[in-house]
């Protein structure tokens, strides 16, 4: 129980590695730093494994999550938030999946960063964002969480604008922050109003209470506590997994170095929103509409961001929208009451993406730097080891059984298909935009398979000198390949002759609810059947699409783009949504600050008003001064004017009836 | 009567400090500059020794001392702490020596006058703040000003004649009424003292028609209000501080503003509470508009340090809020916020002064790209403007947070519209903070400018420290503030008598005004 | 017999006249001049009522007004003649460098 | 009606003044066989100091003197040892200004005293002609002190104006008198207490007794005399305009006040309206001035309409309790003398002395950078202007205080806030000066002017400035003195 | 009308009639002059009111003394006739109807029934010099003493002013 009883030091390893590195890193040679940041990293991640068997202990034991205060962090009144850490299920995956996929990333950025400027830098940064990752997971109360919440964000700030030389880097980590800080606004009035209600925001207590409470679950419409709770938590959830209308500074985030793209932007920290929703599930389920509103939120997503992935050139940028894509799928799966489905999905898409996104940094490295996939092709014989992982990932993500991506996207599916009992139009709809989201997800990605290793080579070899990636880099590729083909397993349903130890073992958080309930046992298993092989049909339709364009008529691509010349450029320009928030709230709300409220308001109406007084003042003292004429005479017309002044106040009382003016 | 010299003789160190520079050697600066670092800083030391006065729990004032000193009208010396003041009083002591090390190389220039100025400045800031008799309070309140006159005035920038007097004139429009109220006050109550006259308006022993209760509460709203400062009585704050030199910024927004905030916890709620009450709504709203107002017009500053100024606008906005939201959350947040706001606002000013002394503008457009010449620099500035946005675990969150919960528990609205600057405060800082440090070095003169030195690295360092420790153990202040809090807001309900018994802090408190007063 | 409130009456205009001369006339004499006959104006106001009261210190009064208006002339005078060395001129309207 | 004589006693109770005539006698007798500079200066000193300590002797012998023409009581003694302290300053300062502007010492010296002792006079009278002889004692001495440089053409004009002006406001002060003379068939205060209220003829006497004395204290807009007069008379003898005579006048207003319920009840609305004019004449002109001595002037004016606020609250006092209520608001009014008497003098002392032959650097950009040409100096004078200014820790803020505390407690709050906006119209002018000292550089002709401060002068800085400090921090003893019951004797 | 009335109104003419020439007359000795007909008139005005002694006085030293230094300064100065500018606006335009409105309201208060006097029980009962000798050398000793020094102050600041410069 050692790690348990300080489960801390899980997030202080890593803490402790940032703040040597950072501190003293300027002087350290590379070695050093990788050292410091390596042991960090993986230290924490033997922690953390340790941690899980103990609190699989500990849980066999008790039955009960752990959890535990180590210090009071604010208090205020009857409001208190601690430094309380918890360990369950959820937990679990979360946390190994931070530090594993951490560690991986860590070590493959040791060879991808090697001759890079800011080396301590770069490694000071991923070693705080571990930090405030593990903080987010294993926080036992919402503020807690808030503080890993804002954290990663700052950790991805800084990794986005890692190069800030470069404008568009810094300001996509400027963006990156402060869109998440509009959902964080959310998130926070979120907490607000659980604690107004609850009078706590420990995972707890909190759940207890509400539990306890007997409130009602809140019906599709009502806009109760509980709906307006998640909706606002979910507005969180949207800025920091990069949901519909906050998922526009994800496909700039790619700005950053490639590593921190593939952790932060892909593996982890995006997910936080997906493992928020996750966390809040008891909230969740006491509102229909805010689940209703997760999962079209998710769906939508899903499709939108994978109908801009098509056209996209930057070989990361595809990477990125399939990321958001697949977020919403994590979302989709949540909003239809299936969570479970949903971590599953989160774990199975940290492996694989993580192993996309560093796979597309092998390439880039190969390439010298060079993003664009139009200028690439042929790539396979060259760089073996990065095709095939790559290709792993590819399939995986396309759904093809049996590797990891198709057991979680099948799982999500069959949650929507099953929602409602079934019976529910909405989730068949949900359903099929899923499952259209699926196909095209295998198209992008198969088309950017070919783009990038198959076709005529579109570079210049005089300048491009194609290499393979050094070991560093590519035994992360292997193991999270390997982790890409079997990870699906854990979850596979009784139909692929798993026993679905995933769900199980999140049962204590997330009770299995018979998806559909009212279906016989073998009418499941058909119904998971039939849907299973819709899912592949799909992803092969995907495949075959991308195949037939990329492959055998290269040609077409460019004749189709020309042809939908209109859609095409709306899906290249993202749907022209950044152009849509700069002409709606930015510039306006800039030009407003500018020229009304600060030249207008405050220089000229506020302190033009102070002014004006003082003004005003002199003016009347110039008044008085011109009295003062000099000339005795007018003086003497002073003397008499008081005179009379004086003589008329005294005699007013007797005056005033003379003027005609009766007291009332 | 109380006689326990301690908090006399705290504030009046610096003064003997003064005294000793105006006697000794006038010409060496670098045993003047010691001098008045030894004095700033032993009265920190003295300072810290209240800590242990004011334990946990603790109700009441301590360390009082109250001995007559006028007899007619009856003035009293009475002085005292508690949770509320003596984190106050810290932030004054700790940020005099920090802008004394600030001024060690920008001020060459009449050196000995600055140090007095400012020496002169700390004595009325803390007596200010430990002043239990109005009249005294009034008197230290007005004591402040000309020092702070004077930092402006002499060793400030281009207009720093017109920031001075506006400063100063603002200041004491607001004062100047004050003064009628704290009489009013008197001739109703025959006491200048804080504590009797409370006594007496709880008691019913005096009662004031609403009426003159709420014109009271204005005659004190108002000069506290021009101090915090509320919108719209702002607009002396951007002129003063882009004026003032950097140890005048820093106490300025450290602990000047904070007078405000502090004078209508300590006055204007305990003594007036029905008006405080009627007031709120007004209040806080414009406590929000100030909030948005001045995050936005930070926004398109195209001067750094009034950026910064601006924010500070912004940020007082969520004191005042705190204040008037009468729960012991929100008021907790806001002393916690005027805290919190002193050390990464006075470390904001610190960096932006640093920069100034090195290129002698504070036109953002000046600069750019300084990452590269000073990473140390640029490192600093992030973390006090990561602290100032509210980054949790450092110590803007803490405050900021605790406001608005304890704002949302009885007006969601108010909360609601008070967290978008959260989100605005990220724009202007993250914006600012790119056009200053990030990209290439585009003004030649740039690039050579060097990083920061030991002495300008140990002061933003013992700056960063207490940024971290306040994000980390807030409890440790918020556990002694808490009494302070607490008897603010009871005020506020004993005086509700028509309402349903108090529940427990943080919990709603009714408006409605009880009909039997 | 003379009822006292008309020589109260007179008082008042010759007092009045006084005034109106001040502000009319320009020659600094005249204008001293004009300040004289406003005490006179009082004079005859304290002897009228000094009558009317029956009691003699108003008589008393008169001699000090008296008194007090030749310190007066002898200094005003004095004043006047400084005026005129300095400046040629006896109009009141031309010694105006002090102003504003 | 018999033949009497004035008691032993009663001599006891003019010795101020008679020390101060006496003093003047003795100056102009020495006048032919010495031009020994300091000797008149000293001479003049010791009269002036000792008639005002001897006050403290009239102190032993209170109550009505001369057939009750005069009232000795601690309102009369606070008076005497203010305006002959007042003397004694402007004395020490005026020598090395005679000096300097190369003037006979004697008679400018044997004058200073001489009208002295008529504002000893307007002190201690309770009976109107007997003040009526003070008033002109101190006024005849004053507009010849006011042309004393009689060749320069600022200062003849000053004492034309003074003269021609202040002759007229006698004038209306005389007939006054006579008026109320005729209603109440007496000029003694005391014996007027049972006067008939409604009569006009005391109505009109007292509002002419009212121009009168408004005139003296510079109440707008009667005010309207003081700049150029100030202006144009000699720096020293702006110090004592500024200080002396009003103070007598403003004393003989209150006595009238305090003893005469009838002024009590016509004078209230009069003070209130008399008081917001003059503070905002004051105070608005004084804005826009450049030159020191000139705004030093209109402060003044602002000071008086101050001080008529504590008149107004005096007045408004409920009747039954008068005397009781209104001690403090007498309290303030004398407060307020003393410490604008303090200030006033010390900083025309240094405005004298700053000024240089002919009184040259008198504007605001003269006394730019004059901290660093002179730190004490600036140091002293920006004491004496944060006084006037009201800020605490000097005399002037519990001036102000106890102003306001009068006003507040009669109820006068909109007086109140009106003194209050006033205030901060004044810390603007206040503080232009204070900026042009410190924060602005010098002008290159002022540079190299030498600024001396002679002994003496020092000796009245040091002097007002540690009383302008004292009296901010301790005001007890004043304050204890000022508010007995039997402050104003003589009453029923 | 009984012949003290008729006296009266005749000098109370005579004094207005002075007062007003004093205004309109352009030289200052034509002004002096009507100045010392409103004395003569007001003398024997005072000798109407049996006031002897001070009727006396006012022919000897006022008319006598005061205005004999008057003309006297007249003729010393030379002084020509009165230069009728109009440099300040205010007396021009305002100072006249003030000035009377002044006078008016001065008149009106005291012809106002509310400002009556009680009337003499028999006049010049009061004309005895002696008691006028005794009030002033008992009653009002002290004035009486100031004024010499009031005088003295006179004196001096007469020479003060008046003298040359010495060099």
């Amino acid at each position: 129980m050692f790690i348990l009883d300080h489960l801390w030091i899980v997030p202080l390893l890593p803490l402790l590695g940032a703040a040597i590195n950072g501190l003293f890193g300027v002087k350290f040679p590379n070695k050093v730093v990788n050292t410091v940041a390596l042991s960090a990293t993986g230290l924490s991640f033997l922690a953390a494994v340790e941690g899980v068997r103990e609190f699989l202990d500990y849980f066999a034991q008790t039955g009960q999550p752990f959890q535990k205060a180590f210090f009071d962090w604010i208090v205020a009144g009857n409001f208190r938030a601690g430094f309380d850490l918890r360990m369950d299920q959820l937990t679990v995956v979360m946390v190994l999946v931070v530090t594993g996929v951490g560690f991986l990333i860590h070590i493959y950025s040791t060879g991808y960063m090697g001759h890079e400027g800011g080396y301590y830098r770069f490694f000071t940064y991923l070693n705080l964002f571990m930090f405030f990752m593990l903080i987010l997971v294993l926080a036992a109360n919402y503020v807690l969480l808030f503080v890993g919440w804002e954290g990663v964000g700052l950790a991805s700030y800084l990794l986005i604008g890692f190069y800030f030389l470069r404008k568009s880097a810094s300001d996509a980590g400027k963006k990156a922050f402060i869109v998440n800080r509009i959902g964080d606004f959310g998130f926070m009035l979120g907490m607000f109003l659980l604690f107004r209600t609850f009078k706590t925001l420990d995972f707890g207590q909190l759940f207890e209470a509400v539990k306890s409470s007997g409130m009602p679950h809140e019906a599709w419409g009502v806009f109760g506590t509980f709906t307006i709770a998640c909706l606002l938590l979910f507005t969180g959830a949207c800025g920091k997994s990069a949901q519909i209308p906050l998922y526009v500074w994800l496909p700039d985030a790619m700005e950053g170095p490639t590593p921190v793209s593939a952790l932060i932007h892909a593996a982890t920290m995006v997910t936080a929103g997906v493992y928020v929703v996750a966390r809040s599930h008891l909230l969740f389920e006491h509102s229909e509409t805010a689940l209703v509103v997760v999962s079209v939120v998710g769906c939508a997503t899903a499709l939108f961001a994978a109908t801009i992935g098509l056209v996209q050139t930057d070989i990361k940028k595809v990477l990125a929208y399939s990321t958001v894509s697949q977020l919403g799928y994590m979302f989709l799966a949540c909003g239809v009451g299936a969570f479970g489905a949903g971590v599953f999905h989160l774990m199975t898409h940290a492996f694989f993406k993580a192993l996309l996104f560093l796979a597309a940094g092998s390439v880039i490295h190969a390439m010298g730097g060079e993003q664009d996939m139009r200028h690439m092709g042929g790539l396979s014989g060259k760089i073996k080891v990065t095709y095939w992982t790559m290709l792993i990932g590819t399939i995986a993500i396309a759904g093809f059984p049996p590797l990891a991506g198709f057991f979680s996207k099948d799982a999500i599916l069959f949650g929507a298909f099953t929602a409602g009992g079934g019976h529910d139009t909405g989730g068949r709809v949900l359903y099929g935009i899923g499952l259209l989201t699926a196909a095209l997800t295998s198209f992008y990605m198969f088309r950017l398979i070919f783009l990038t290793f198959h076709g005529k080579q579109r570079y210049d070899e005089h300048h491009v000198h194609v290499h393979e990636s050094p070991w560093s880099m590519l035994t992360p590729l292997v193991i999270l390949a390997v982790l890409s083909v079997v990870g699906g397993w854990a979850a596979a349903p009784a139909l692929w002759g798993g026993e679905d130890h995933f769900t199980a073992f999140l049962a204590p958080v997330f009770p299995v609810r018979e998806a559909a309930e009212g279906l016989a046992e073998a009418a499941k298993l058909t119904l998971e059947r039939t849907l299973a092989v819709v899912a592949i049909v799909a992803a092969a339709a995907g495949l075959g699409v991308a195949f037939w364009l990329y492959l055998k008529q290269p040609g077409k691509p460019a004749q189709i783009a020309k042809s939908l010349r209109g859609i095409y450029n709306t899906l290249y320009n993202k749907y022209y949504v950044d152009e849509l928030y700069g002409a709606t709230v930015i510039r306006p709300l800039l030009w407003l600050s500018e020229n009304v409220l600060w030249k207008i308001v405050d220089v000229e109406a506020i302190d033009g008003t102070v002014n004006g007084v003082a003004h005003g003042a002199a003016a009347l003292g110039q008044t008085v001064r011109q009295t003062q004429s000099g000339n005795a005479r007018s003086y003497a017309v002073w003397v008499v004017v008081g005179a009379l002044t004086v003589i008329v106040i005294l005699f007013w009382p007797m005056l005033r009836p003379a003027l005609g003016m009766v007291t009332p | 009567m109380n006689v326990n010299l301690a908090l006399p003789m705290l504030t009046l160190f610096p003064a003997f400090g003064v005294i000793a520079l105006l006697v000794l050697r006038g010409d060496d600066h670098v045993f003047i500059r010691r001098m008045a670092l030894a004095v700033s800083a032993i009265e920190f030391a003295l300072s810290l020794f209240l800590l242990p006065q004011v334990p946990v729990g603790s109700t009441g004032y301590r360390l009082e001392i109250n001995v007559p000193w006028i007899t007619s009208p009856p003035i009293h010396l009475h002085m005292g702490v508690d949770g509320l003041s003596l984190f106050l009083v810290l932030l004054t002591t700790f940020l005099t020596p920090i802008s004394v090390l600030a001024s060690w190389n920008s001020i060459q220039h009449r050196v000995k006058d600055f140090f007095v100025a400012l020496l002169m400045l700390e004595v009325g800031v803390v007596g200010v703040f430990v002043s239990l008799d109005l009249f005294l309070f009034f008197l230290f309140w007005e004591i402040m000003l000309i020092p702070m006159a004077l930092l402006i005035g002499i060793w400030g920038h281009e207009r720093r004649i017109y920031a001075a007097v506006k400063f100063v004139l603002y200041t004491m429009a607001g004062s100047a009424l004050m003064l009628v109220g704290i009489l009013w006050l008197y001739n109703a109550t025959g006491s200048f003292d804080l504590v009797e006259i409370q006594r007496q308006l709880q008691a019913g022993i005096v009662e004031l028609s609403p009426r003159t209760e709420m014109l009271l509460f204005l005659a004190f709203f108002v000069a506290f209000a021009i101090k915090v400062p509320l919108f719209p009585l702002h607009t002396w704050l951007p002129d003063a501080h882009v004026e003032a030199p950097t140890a005048g910024s820093v106490i300025l927004a450290g602990v000047l503003l904070k007078m405000g905030t502090y004078g209508m916890m300590r006055f204007c709620l305990p003594l007036f509470p029905h008006a405080s009450y009627k007031a709120a709504p007004y209040v806080a709203t414009l406590a929000i508009i100030g909030i948005i107002y001045g995050a936005l017009v930070a926004l398109v500053q195209p001067n750094l340090k009034k950026l910064v100024a601006y924010s500070s606008v912004s940020h007082l906005g969520f004191v005042v809020l705190g204040i008037f939201s009468f729960t012991v959350v929100g008021m907790q947040g806001a002393i916690y916020q005027m805290i919190a706001h002193g050390i990464s606002t006075g470390a904001l000013f610190l960096l932006v002064g640093m920069l100034y002394d090195r290129r002698h503008t504070f036109e953002i457009s000046q600069y750019g790209g300084l990452a590269t010449p000073m990473p140390r620099l640029a490192a600093f500035f992030l973390f006090a403007a990561l602290s100032s946005l509210g980054l949790p675990m450092l110590n803007g969150f803490v405050g900021e947070y605790l406001v608005l919960l304890g704002t949302y528990i009885v007006h969601w609205q108010w909360a609601a519209w008070a967290a978008t600057g959260v989100i605005l405060s990220a724009c202007y800082l993250l914006w600012a903070y790119q056009r200053v440090f990030f990209g290439e070095v585009t003004v030649e003169k740039n690039k050579t400018l060097p990083d920061a030195s030991e002495r300008e690295r140990f002061i933003l360092a013992t700056m960063s420290i207490v940024i971290l420790w306040m994000g980390i153990g807030s409890s440790y202040i918020t556990h002694r503030t808490e009494k302070a809090a607490e008897a603010a807001h009871e005020h506020m309900q004993q005086w509700d008598v028509g309402a349903a018994p108090a529940p427990a802090n943080g919990n709603v408190v009714t408006l409605e005004r009880s009909s039997n007063r | 017999m003379v009822p006292t409130q008309y020589y109260l009456i007179l008082s008042a205009i010759l007092f009045g006249l006084g005034a109106v001369a001040f502000v009319f006339k320009r020659n600094i004499i005249t204008i001293f001049m004009s300040i004289e006959l406003m005490l006179n104006a009082v004079n005859l106001a304290f002897v009228a009522v000094s009558q009317a009261l029956g009691k003699l210190d108003g008589q008393i009064f008169v001699l000090f007004v008296i008194v007090v208006a030749a310190a007066e002339a002898a200094v005003g005078l004095g004043i006047i003649i400084l005026t005129a060395r300095n400046r040629r001129s006896l109009n009141v309207e031309r010694v105006d460098l002090l102003k504003l | 009606m018999s033949f009497q004589t004035p008691a032993t006693e009663d001599f006891y109770r003019v010795l101020p003044e008679l020390i101060w005539c006496g003093f003047g006698v003795l100056l102009m007798l020495l006048q032919p066989f010495t031009k020994n500079r300091p000797f008149f200066t000293a001479v003049a000193f010791v009269g002036a100091s000792l008639g005002a300590l001897s006050a403290f002797e009239s102190a032993q012998h209170p109550g009505a003197g001369f057939f009750a023409l005069i009232q000795i009581d601690t309102f009369s003694i606070f008076l005497h040892l203010l305006v002959g302290g007042v003397a004694a300053l402007v004395v020490l300062a005026a020598g090395p200004y005679l000096k300097r502007e190369n003037l006979d010492p004697a008679e400018f010296f044997a004058l200073v005293l001489f009208a002295t002792a008529g504002m000893g006079v307007l002190s201690s009278a309770q009976e109107l002609l007997t003040a009526f002889i003070g008033l002109e004692m101190s006024s005849i001495a004053s507009y010849v002190l006011a042309g004393y440089r009689r060749d320069t053409l600022k200062s003849s004009e000053s004492a034309l104006k003074y003269f021609l002006l202040g002759s007229f406001a006698t004038a209306f002060f005389l007939y006054g008198i006579a008026l109320v003379y005729g209603a109440t068939g007496t000029t003694t205060l005391t014996l007027m207490q049972d006067a008939p209220a409604t009569s006009n003829l005391l109505r009109l006497g007292l509002a002419l007794i009212l121009i009168g004395l408004g005139f003296k204290v510079a109440a707008a807009p009667f005010q309207i005399w003081t700049p150029d007069v100030y202006e144009g008379a000699p720096t020293p003898v702006t110090a004592l305009f500024s200080a002396g005579p009003k103070a007598a006048a403003f004393a003989l207003l209150l006595r009238i006040f305090a003893t005469v319920p009838a002024a009590t009840q016509y004078w209230f609305w009069a003070f209130w309206i008399l008081a917001v004019l003059t503070m905002f004449a004051g105070n608005l002109g004084a804005l826009v001035q450049t030159n020191v001595k000139r705004l030093l002037a209109y402060s003044s004016i602002a000071h008086a309409g101050y001080i008529l606020v504590a008149f107004a609250a005096v007045t408004n006092m409920d009747a039954a309790d008068k005397n009781l209520g209104a001690v403090p608001a007498y309290t303030a009014v004398l407060f307020y003398l003393l410490s604008y008497a303090l200030v006033k003098v010390g900083a025309f002392t240094i405005v004298s002395q700053l000024g240089g032959k002919d009184e040259k650097y008198v504007t605001l950009d003269d006394y730019a950078g004059l901290s660093q040409r002179h730190p004490v100096a600036a140091a002293a004078l920006s004491l004496f202007l944060l006084s006037l200014l009201g800020l605490p820790v000097t005399a002037g803020f519990f001036g102000k205080f106890y102003v306001f505390k009068a006003a507040v407690n009669s109820g006068l709050i909109w007086l109140a806030v009106l003194m209050a906006l006033n205030s901060v119209i004044g810390a603007y002018y206040y503080l232009k000066v204070i900026v042009a000292m410190y924060m602005r550089e010098p002008h290159d002709a002022v540079k190299d002017a030498p600024v001396a401060f002679p002994a003496t002068v020092n000796i009245v800085l040091v002097l007002s400035a540690l009383g302008t400090v004292y009296f901010g921090l301790f005001p007890n003893q004043v304050l204890r003195l000022l508010l007995e019951k039997t402050l104003i004797g003589g009453l029923k | 009308m009984t012949a003290p009335l008729l006296i009266f109104f005749v000098l109370a003419a005579l004094a207005v009639a002075g007062a007003v020439s004093l205004i309109l007359q352009k030289h200052p000795i034509h002004s002096a002059l009507s100045l010392i007909v409103v004395m003569v008139a007001l003398a024997g005005l005072y000798l109407l009111l049996g006031a002897e002694f001070v009727a006396a006085v006012q022919i000897i030293v006022y008319g006598g003394a005061i205005m004999v230094l008057f003309v006297f300064v007249i003729m010393l100065l030379n002084a020509g006739e009165e230069e009728r500018t109009d440099f300040s606006k205010l007396a021009k335009f305002a100072g006249l109807p003030l000035s009377l409105a002044l006078t008016g309201l001065l008149a009106a208060a005291l012809i106002h029934r509310g400002a009556a006097v009680q009337n003499p029980a028999a006049p010049g009962m009061l004309a005895d010099t002696s008691k006028i000798s005794l009030l002033l050398f008992s009653t009002f000793v002290y004035p009486f003493e100031l004024t010499s020094f009031l005088i003295l102050v006179a004196i001096m600041g007469a020479l003060v002013l008046a003298q040359r410069e010495k060099n």
